[in-house]
């Protein structure tokens, strides 16, 4: 098989598909020339996610890693989220094929860029660091092939 | 779970017929060709017989045929040899169009770091060159034209007879990739002015790893690959006698059944292209409506990518194809779509379904239920559909981005 | 009448193991390994498991397996490839010998038409390279070294591990024609420092019209056949599956009883060697005693030619080969025998019988027992033997014609 | 096959095979070098060929045109023999491979090279243009390919 029964359990059950009206946070990254967006919702109380939901176009993998993504924060204190990488996506997916490694990248930045929104709109302070990403997945390409 | 077999343009099932002819080939024909004792002049005899066959059905002589190891190679020697032609009358140009098959423009972006130029028409919206663009084209340095019988993805038929009778008018090569269409349309090279015509047997219930390119005596062939004297010291390596053998078989078997295989073929193609059409909003069929491959469907939706709605129909049972190279770690959608002149986010929601005589009316049924499902579960998780929805975002604006 | 087939170094008869596993994969495993549906991953599960295993046999890593069209496309491939490499460091020098394979012999003529040029190695008289002999030959602009592992007529094995060495220490690419060895010889690529080994299936009881190529991890192989992204984007063409499968399962075969057979087989041969030594007057083994494939039995008969004795050994039922190229429209004979430093009229007195491990003791002794039978009656109607007769004319006086 | 059943039928059962002592002539052409010498016999009484006998050395083809070739002219006038072409002896063998015609033009020269030299025996004045062959069949390689 081309993915992992990991990716085809995600991609085929997504966990917290859909929208939050009500979100605290909301981040969009990647575009539809390159093939992938995902759109991130997430309501936090008490510095917790306890909400989170996901929007995605795009490929098996894209699916399958914002699913990944966000059982993962979901629960977590909002600095524990700034801290998924998409490594550690790929590695609770059991794997992406090289080509579609972007595609976690792609989700670790969904998530970093819902938290910096609900940074922004609360006017927290934060590290503009963590946050390198300009929700262009060109820029993923690399780590990708 | 019963698969349903829709990829048909990618490969084909082997007709058991074949497979029969090819396991009887493989016990008894080990000899070489090239050997004179009687086991090798057995199997020189099956490749002769062989090879008559196939030129029969393609309207051409049998020392005109030459066996390849498929529809890429065929593809390439062809190019390769008309470019050396061509260079050596100093005419580096060549035409071909934007939409080929990889096998073709991958070996004329090789040329072209060589130095030779290529011109690639455009191809209409509907996914046919127009012959005038062709004629628009031709210059004095023109070597070759190059252009597809019918296209892979979208599965429009080319004017091949007429841009070939504009290339004979004009003493210009023309070598076509019929690779899509040879055992599905009726073909005949000298009627339709075609010079050199590429072939792949496992796109006609054949064996894979074995195709031919037909050469019209007088165009000189120069050898791509190096050694013994086999095809007539055209093409070195041991002839591969079983496959020639299920080459032929499978070329008998679908020329002899073309006409009724079309009529079924298109039938439930039109079948299920009026359904989807009907049943999913914001669907695009690609390509002309009439003038395409009888078992080609390939359709568009919007808010949606290919490779997901690819995997959701396989675990349906659904054996499709996206217009996407998504294996090939490319990002890039389908140049197919892109050359029709779709925007990138639109290509990326590509599906093909390419049908032949074995599938059947339930399973054409069974797609057209369970295809707009489908569609709809991938649109309401995409953000892309949800702007689409509220017009946020255009269509049309996807396209300048 | 039944046929003995002895002539297994042109090609042999197919396992039927392996036949079987090919009519089960034509059945099975149509999908097409790109495909993304469960059907072409099924497909591309199956190739990788038979990459893994001929990798296993051949001591590398299974990405370092690329599929071609067989032996030919195999050896193109990597001599066009190492050419290619080596122009771009200015090195334009090449070493290989002088009885190497067509398939390598005419690419390098092609190469030097492109301005390379080759030292071709003079074999001795055994018919094997002296190491010492290309360790002179190597230059600051050796591009790389191809020499064959075993020779196809006369069947003299080379001091492959040795060669690599020498080229290992030279930094010089070293490619090796395994084709006649693969399956027959205990090869490991990594401990005999091959950077690159042609080999083809149906030289070990599996498919015709496929082989493959060991390319080492680190050396660039440049594309000769440009398309789709098969063979990591390194060898275009929809994979030939079956066939795939066939040559797995014909090499695990072959490996599994290659001392047994090679045991075997090499008994007989040197019971027939020794036969035709002791019964055909002026008769001549060519090449090396031991050191030969294990059914290699290459003679010269002075006073005859060699198609005439094989066509009458046909007519016994005697599937053989002659040195001489005679269906390819030459009047020369064997460059391998002349490299050997045998006059041509010896030359071409040439036989091959090639063994293996499906012939019987049985036919070995009717073979012995036919074999100067024939030659007896074709010297009596033969004025050259006549005259060797007569003494008129020594064996020696045709060699400075 | 490779070869027709006529050629099969005299290259397994030559006609005329072996040597006259008492030739009248004797032509001998081509050279092993090449691969096929045919050495030709002939006995004449009264300017009739009353017998003949080839030996050859070659391939199949060059042992069957010998044998067809003498049979062709065994009990002809010795005018006619000289008028024997390749391509009589081709035809007579229902084709030969195209690799394998110069086997037919040396039958047709060692012909006249032992008519040649049954008239240089018997001193007979004859036109030397009929004799254009120089013996070596690298000159008939062109015919033959
Ligand atoms: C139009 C076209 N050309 C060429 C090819 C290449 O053929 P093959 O896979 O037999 O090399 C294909 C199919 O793969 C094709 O559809
Ligand atoms: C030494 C050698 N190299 C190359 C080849 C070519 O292999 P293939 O016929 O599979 O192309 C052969 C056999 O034909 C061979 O014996």
């Amino acid at each position: 098989m081309l993915y992992s029964k990991e990716v085809m359990d995600h991609f085929t059950n997504p966990r917290n598909v859909g929208k939050l009206e009500d979100a605290d946070g909301v981040g969009e990254v990647g575009n539809a020339k390159c093939g992938d967006i995902m759109k991130i919702y997430i309501k936090v109380d008490n510095e917790i996610i306890s909400d989170v939901k996901f929007n995605t176009f795009g490929c098996a993998s894209a699916i399958a890693t914002s699913s990944m993504a966000t059982e993962m924060i979901k629960g977590k204190p909002i600095e524990e989220a700034l801290k998924l990488t998409n490594k550690a996506v790929v590695e609770a997916l059991n794997g992406l094929p090289p080509a579609k490694i972007h595609c976690s990248v792609l989700a670790e930045e969904a998530v970093k860029a819902a938290v910096a929104n609900y940074y922004s709109k609360n006017s927290i302070e934060y590290d503009k660091e963590l946050f390198g990403c300009d929700g262009c997945c060109g820029s993923c390409k690399i780590a990708g092939e | 779970m019963k698969l349903i077999y829709v990829d048909n343009a990618a490969t084909t099932a082997m007709s058991g017929a074949v497979i029969g002819a090819m396991e009887k080939s493989m016990r008894e024909d080990y000899g070489n060709p090239s050997s004179l004792h009687s086991m090798g002049q057995r199997s020189a005899e099956r490749v002769r017989a062989a090879r008559e066959t196939i030129a029969k059905r393609l309207g051409c002589r049998s020392n005109e045929i030459y066996f390849t190891s498929g529809g890429t190679e065929a593809d390439n020697w062809a190019i390769r040899s008309c470019a050396k032609n061509g260079e050596k009358r100093g005419k580096r140009h060549i035409i071909s169009t934007k939409f080929e098959h990889h096998a073709v423009l991958h070996t004329l972006q090789a040329l072209e770091k060589e130095g030779f130029e290529v011109t690639y028409i455009d191809v209409n919206e509907n996914g046919i060159v127009k012959v005038g663009d062709v004629e628009k084209a031709i210059r004095g340095d023109t070597a070759f034209v190059t252009i597809m019988y019918a296209n892979n993805e979208i599965g429009t038929i080319q004017p091949i007879a007429e841009i070939g009778r504009l290339c004979r008018e004009n003493g210009v090569v023309f070598h076509t990739d019929a690779v899509q269409a040879v055992g599905h349309i009726d073909i005949n090279v000298e009627k339709e002015n075609i010079d050199m015509l590429s072939f792949s047997s496992h796109k006609f219930h054949g064996p894979k790893g074995i195709g031919g390119l037909y050469c019209r005596k007088g165009i000189i062939l120069n050898n791509m690959i190096f050694g013994g004297a086999q095809e007539r010291n055209k093409r070195a390596g041991t002839e591969n006698v079983p496959q020639i053998i299920g080459t032929a078989a499978a070329l008998d078997e679908a020329c002899s059944g073309l006409e009724k295989n079309a009529a079924y073929v298109t039938a439930l193609r039109d079948r299920l292209i009026d359904s989807i059409l009907s049943s999913v909003p914001r669907s695009r069929l690609n390509g002309d409506r009439e003038n395409r491959l009888p078992g080609n469907i390939s359709f568009c939706f919007e808010g949606i990518e290919g490779e997901s709605l690819l995997l959701m129909l396989d675990l349906k049972g659904i054996c499709a194809s996206s217009g996407s190279a998504c294996t090939s770690g490319s990002l890039d959608p389908s140049h197919v779509l892109l050359a029709l002149g779709l925007p990138h986010e639109i290509a990326h929601g590509s599906l093909r379904i390419s049908l032949s005589e074995n599938n059947t009316s339930q399973e054409v049924d069974f797609i057209a239920e369970i295809l707009p499902q489908i569609v709809s579960k991938l649109r309401e998780m995409s953000p892309v559909w949800e702007k689409i929805q509220i017009g946020e975002k255009e269509v049309n604006t996807y396209a300048i981005q």
